[in-house]
């Protein structure tokens, strides 16, 4: 049995996340956002590393979650704590009407129709206009801050924000990873045949997986709206889905940390590399990929683990 | 086709490849949809309920080819088998280690088989065999369903591994497929015989060793060769 | 009103013969080798800038440049497939699409860095320009000219793997790798060379779709989305499959756009997902 | 928290420093993805201008910082925009190709007091997220409004069907043509959008021409889709001679001339810049900008660029290198100088530009397609500009 007490290099990283508080205070706007994206990717990894549903329509909740809040601060009221609930509510409401569809399918169909379902509501909201803002961005809001702390231009209650709500988001994952019912999606991953076989109800598993997982990515959407008082199409597109995905993998599916590891090593290689050679850094970006799955296969936690191991 | 099998049976199901065995069990599982016909399972219609359903109803299975989860052990394996069948795989709050009672559950199930609780994929392939039936044993079924167990299992450890099954429970209605006839003939109780997808024959190993049909289409290699 | 359908109706099938250029290969290398290279619209992109060069700073006719598009596409591809490619055959899909998104991104800078970011357009020579006016009906040249090429190839093609050795190896290697492998067939050897044929394929379709969508950079990730739905409603594997979902999808997305214009940024993923809810395994797939 | 502010106060007394030499401009562009090409231009004319008249202004060397957005994405241009600000200490924001990246850095720019200078965004609305930007491209309104009302009037057009990309910059240039257009007297017939993403728009064009309306009305950004509606305009046989083709200027920019070919003879735009103009001023800046981006042309996102830097230069050289918000969006404020567009200036109540909007038409010039101006409409104001004004 896995043991679900944290481990001493678990403290260790979380203590770390601290750090950009005092040893790169000017990183903060991006800490925040890597953090968002990091959350973004656990909930991806719900159901890519655990359950096995590769999706390239994730962003349809990040968006979701980003839409509510941001509709709910311009419209009623700017609180994000309890905007950023309904934001998850809505979230898992199109998770659950879409599971419902998405769980029967696998392999290609099913890459395939997370897509699609993405595009299509992607095209909705630009369409929409009149309340999306469509291609402007919604217009119109400001978030102050959270708890009497202000969103400003340092970030640092941006960040705290963030790092707040990864980590809470974080131990729930955890949890789940840790229950029967994370239990019965890792069989799932394994072994999608076997499963009806010893009584388990496969398709509901799946649903409720996709569900949860959609509420965090809403969740995700939702802090970037407060935190950087933005929402745009952009955060419905197909780009973000791809590049959820492609953060995933590079950090490693299926090992909780690996989506945290893989949006910090992304979006600071990104900002670095963006920052020296704003025209190209595509091919600086693209030459890490490439590196990783040829000297760290199953992404950087994967191909670490497999280091650790060989020796022995 | 009309099968029947009574409560503590011990049931062969033979037949030259391509009879339609397996499909046989795919169809009761529910993993194929049967195209007309009833399955009973004392007395209830399960014709339409799904796979999963018909195992919370006692009709359980294993597969010729190993069906496992390779990267989970083989306790966690077990254990997800049991949480299953409890209905305790949809809690997603509290911890495992606080369903003691599953888990030791599942420890005494690989204990009765000998199982060492390793990774699935670095066991040995015999007690992969083995764990097919944990996997299937964990759900307490009534009527468990054996799809050639012995496959691919050196004639040594098959004999054990048959002597594992017959140590079961004898409340249990058990249905194996099986080509080794040494294996068929001491274990089984009854036995079928199935061709070309319908039965041809079922009887006590007796009646069947001395049907002349049988040997026909059936043992008629073996007995040309004696 | 039902001569304008039919012109539309053309301008659709024209359309699909693009994509199904376009998608083809990548079809066929995917049911092959399970090998999932989202990289697949960079080799278009070689065959497009290829075409561009010549036509463009080196003066070369149009026709003549289509033939060095598909060999610059397929040359670069086989490179890649030896180098690169071959060591990941045994890496999970995942690690297939990170490792390709790499070579995309990789490709895009480089194309940027050495053709800028502009966008650029080649001279057709004039025969291809202008349409054919039958009645009320009328018929742009070039799309006759694509509706051509795109029959000749798919005939080609269906030629190809049913009634040549290298056809039949490569239909044995997709339907049962393992099994081809045991009959002696040379499987590495078929899928390089089919690896270079839908490269170079791909690159004709790059070539050709200039004159249509214009060309930069990030056609290597534009057209990827398209392509994928080809392949995906086609089937894998199937050179049938990826035709006959083309020209669906073409067609179905320029008559719903006629009709129902204010569905025209749905429709072709609404016509994917309900033929992919109604055959999960594509038109022509098997599994 | 102690500690982090200390840090922030030493890099903020770091910058006030640096500041007597030199003066930092964060520019937050779009220099990756499907805008890339935009943005890169947007930067060569603001380079070209650099070259023209030194990187001294005031005593201040001129030092810029770009940065890459990667496309609309209004959280990284803001967060680019704060750092500029917090890590880089720039002094001023400009560049912005795109309404939300613009009204992202919109808020940076009010909450840090930036002087910024929008050096594209085209959405009337931008102007009002901070009281220090100023904006030197253009509006949709001014352009699509003076052109609905001129094709009504000096046009002589009575009917038109309006076709634009289905997205914000489209929906505003369909309602201030139709607006302006039936004003003026003239006759909506009908209206058609099309997907942001559509390679084909042979069916569109079918639609149009089933109606045969007297004038198309057209708005499509700029990249591929000019050309390739362009030649669907060919291929569906739609005769320009008898259905009059207008659009915005990027209907019929270099890119999509070239590949229309002589498709696009007669189709007339609005616009307030083309390379091809023969004012002398423009003719050197074509040559500068040629050096700057490698023989490329500029186009509507260069001269942008290019004035941007202007209005920055001349404030500066007003408020004698002083970089206080306040005192750098006063100096801009009225502003008015020759540009190679023509004459411009910055309206001292909108803080938004006011240009000519010049009507041209494809013709064939020595072998060459040009967009030869035929009528100018002088000094307009953002119509939408004007009407917040009297809201208020």
């Amino acid at each position: 049995m896995e043991n679900a007490r944290f481990r001493p290099l678990e403290y260790v990283f979380w203590a770390c996340t601290l750090l950009p508080f005092l040893v790169t205070p000017s990183y903060l706007s991006l800490a925040s956002q890597v953090a968002v994206t990091a959350l973004f990717a656990l909930s991806l990894d719900l159901i890519l590393g655990y359950a096995g549903i590769v999706s390239l329509g994730h962003a349809a909740f990040f968006g979701m979650g980003a839409y509510t809040a941001g509709l709910i601060a311009k419209h009623y009221w700017t609180e994000p704590l309890s905007g950023l609930l309904v934001a998850a509510v809505s979230a898992g409401v199109l998770g659950y009407l879409l599971s419902h569809i998405v769980v029967r399918f696998r392999h290609l169909a099913l890459i395939m129709l997370t897509m699609g379902f993405g595009l299509l509501l992607a095209e909705a909201a630009n369409s929409a206009s009149a309340l999306t803002g469509g291609a402007d961005g919604l217009q119109g809001f400001h978030v102050p801050g959270v708890l009497g702390f202000k969103f400003d231009m340092f970030g640092r209650a941006a960040y705290a924000y963030a790092l707040a709500v990864l980590f809470l988001c974080f131990l729930v994952a955890r949890r789940i990873i840790h229950s029967p019912f994370g239990l019965a999606l890792r069989g799932i991953r394994e072994n999608a045949t076997r499963m009806p076989a010893i009584g388990a109800p496969t398709l509901a598993h799946l649903r409720k997986a996709y569900t949860i997982a959609a509420v965090i990515a809403g969740i995700a959407g939702a802090v970037l709206t407060h935190t950087t008082s933005t929402v745009s199409l952009e955060t419905l597109s197909f780009g973000r889905s791809a590049d959820v995905l492609v953060i995933l993998i590079l950090g490693g599916a299926g090992r909780l940390y690996g989506g945290i590891i893989g949006a910090i090593i992304y979006m600071v290689a990104r900002d670095q590399f963006s920052g020296v050679n704003p025209q190209y850094w595509y091919f600086w970006i693209g030459l890490l990929l490439v590196a990783v799955v040829m000297f760290l296969p199953n992404g950087i936690l994967g191909g670490l683990r497999a280091l650790r191991k060989k020796p022995q | 086709m009309a099968l029947e099998l009574p409560k503590g049976a011990r049931y062969a199901l033979i037949g030259p490849n391509g009879a339609g065995k397996t499909t046989l069990i795919n169809l009761l599982t529910g993993m194929l949809a049967a195209d007309s016909g009833t399955i009973l399972l004392d007395g209830a219609d399960i014709t339409s309920l799904k796979p999963y359903q018909r195992v919370h109803r006692g009709l359980a299975r294993t597969f010729q080819i190993n069906t496992l989860f390779p990267r989970l052990t083989a306790l966690e394996s077990v254990t997800l088998a049991v949480l299953e069948r409890d209905g305790h795989a949809h809690n997603w709050w509290r911890g495992l280690a606080a369903h003691r009672q599953a888990i030791d559950e599942a420890a005494g199930i690989l204990r009765s088989l000998n199982i060492p609780d390793r990774e699935t994929a670095e066991l040995a392939y015999g007690q992969q065999r083995l764990l097919e039936i944990a996997l299937a044993l964990a759900t307490r079924p009534r009527v468990l369903l054996l799809d050639e167990p012995g496959a691919g299992v050196p004639r040594d450890e098959s004999a054990a591994l048959f002597s594992a099954i017959e140590s079961l429970s004898g409340e249990l209605t058990i249905l194996f497929i099986e080509h080794d006839m040494n294996v068929v003939f001491r274990f089984a109780s009854r036995i079928i015989v199935m061709v070309g997808g319908r039965i041809l024959l079922e009887g006590s190993p007796d009646e069947v060793g001395r049907d002349p049909r049988v040997r026909e289409v059936y043992l008629g290699g073996h007995a040309r060769a004696a | 009103m039902l001569s304008s359908l039919a012109g539309v109706l053309f301008d659709g099938f024209a359309y699909g013969m693009l994509l199904f250029l376009l998608s083809v290969g990548l079809s066929v290398t995917l049911g092959m080798m399970n090998f999932v290279n989202l990289a697949h619209c960079s080799f278009a992109m070689v065959g497009a800038y290829a075409t561009f060069s010549l036509v463009g700073r080196h003066g070369w006719p149009f026709l003549a440049t289509l033939p060095m598009a598909f060999i610059a596409a397929a040359v670069i591809s086989v490179i890649l497939e030896r180098t690169l490619y071959r060591r990941l055959y045994r890496a999970s899909d995942l690690d297939q699409c990170l490792f390709t998104i790499g070579i995309v991104f990789i490709s895009i800078a480089v194309y940027a860095w050495f053709y800028t970011t502009e966008q650029q357009s080649v001279q057709v020579p004039d025969w291809l320009k202008g349409a054919q006016h039958v009645g009320a009906m009328s018929f742009a040249n070039y799309r006759i000219f694509l509706v051509v090429i795109g029959l000749a190839i798919t005939a080609a093609l269906v030629l190809l793997v049913e009634r040549t050795r290298f056809g039949a190896q490569v239909r044995a290697a997709v339907d049962n790798q393992r099994m081809a492998r045991g009959l002696g067939i040379d499987v590495d050897r078929a899928f390089m060379f089919t690896f270079a044929l839908g490269g170079g394929l791909a690159g004709l379709g790059g070539a050709l779709s200039i004159q249509m969508v214009g060309l930069d950079p990030t056609f290597a990730l534009a057209y990827l989305v398209y392509v994928l739905i080809v392949v995906a409603v086609g089937g894998l594997g199937s050179i049938g499959g990826s035709f006959a979902a083309a020209v669906v999808l073409g067609i179905s997305d320029m008559a719903g756009k006629y009709y129902f214009p204010w569905l025209g940024a749905f429709l072709i993923y609404l016509v994917m997902v309900a033929l992919l809810m109604w055959r999960p395994q594509g038109l022509f797939g098997k599994r | 928290m102690l500690r982090t502010s200390f840090v922030l106060a030493a890099a903020l007394s770091a910058f006030s420093v640096n500041a007597q030499q030199t003066v930092k401009i964060g520019m937050p562009l779009e220099l990756s993805g499907q805008f890339a090409d935009t943005a890169n231009q947007m930067l060569n004319g603001a380079k070209t201008y650099m070259k023209e008249h030194g990187d001294t202004v005031a005593g201040k060397k001129i030092e810029i910082i770009t940065k890459d957005v990667g496309g609309p994405a209004p959280d990284v241009a803001k967060r680019l925009s704060q750092e500029l600000v917090v890590r880089d200490n720039v002094d001023i924001l400009a560049g912005f190709a795109l309404t939300p990246n613009a009204m992202a850095a919109g808020d940076v720019s009010a909450e840090a007091k930036k002087f910024m200078v929008v050096m594209n965004a085209a959405t009337s609305a931008v102007i009002t997220k901070s009281p220090y930007m100023i904006r030197t491209s253009v509006t949709l309104p001014q352009v699509m409004e003076t052109f609905g009302t001129w094709a009504a009037t000096k046009g002589g057009i009575k009917q038109s069907y309006t076709m634009v990309t289905d997205y914000g910059p489209g929906h505003d240039s369909e309602a201030a043509f139709q607006s302006a257009f039936k004003a003026a007297g003239g006759t909506i017939v009908g209206s058609v959008r099309f997907p942001v993403a559509n390679p084909d728009f042979s069916a569109f064009v079918q639609r149009a021409k089933d109606i045969s309306p007297e004038s198309i009305f057209i708005f499509i950004p700029g990249g591929a889709q000019p050309a390739a509606l362009g030649k669907a305009f060919a291929e569906r046989g739609i005769d320009l001679k008898k259905t009059k083709v207008l659009g915005s200027g990027e209907t019929t920019a270099e890119a999509a001339l070239k590949s229309m070919g002589d498709n696009a003879l007669g189709i007339i735009t609005a616009w307030h810049y083309d390379y091809m103009s023969k004012v002398p001023l423009n003719q050197k800046f074509v040559k500068e900008y040629q050096s700057v981006a490698n023989g490329r042309n500029p186009d509507f996102f260069s001269i942008g660029g290019y004035d941007g830097m202007h209005a920055i230069y001349e404030a500066l050289k007003k408020t004698k290198g002083n970089t206080d918000a306040q005192a750098l969006v006063d100096a801009a404020k009225g502003l008015k100088w020759e540009s190679p567009r023509g004459p411009m200036m910055i309206d001292p109540e909108t803080r938004d530009v006011v240009q000519n909007v010049y009507i041209r038409r494809v013709e064939k010039v020595a072998g060459e397609l040009v967009n030869v101006p035929f009528d100018t409409i002088p000094m307009v104001k953002d119509p939408a500009g004007e009407r917040r004004k009297t809201q208020k």
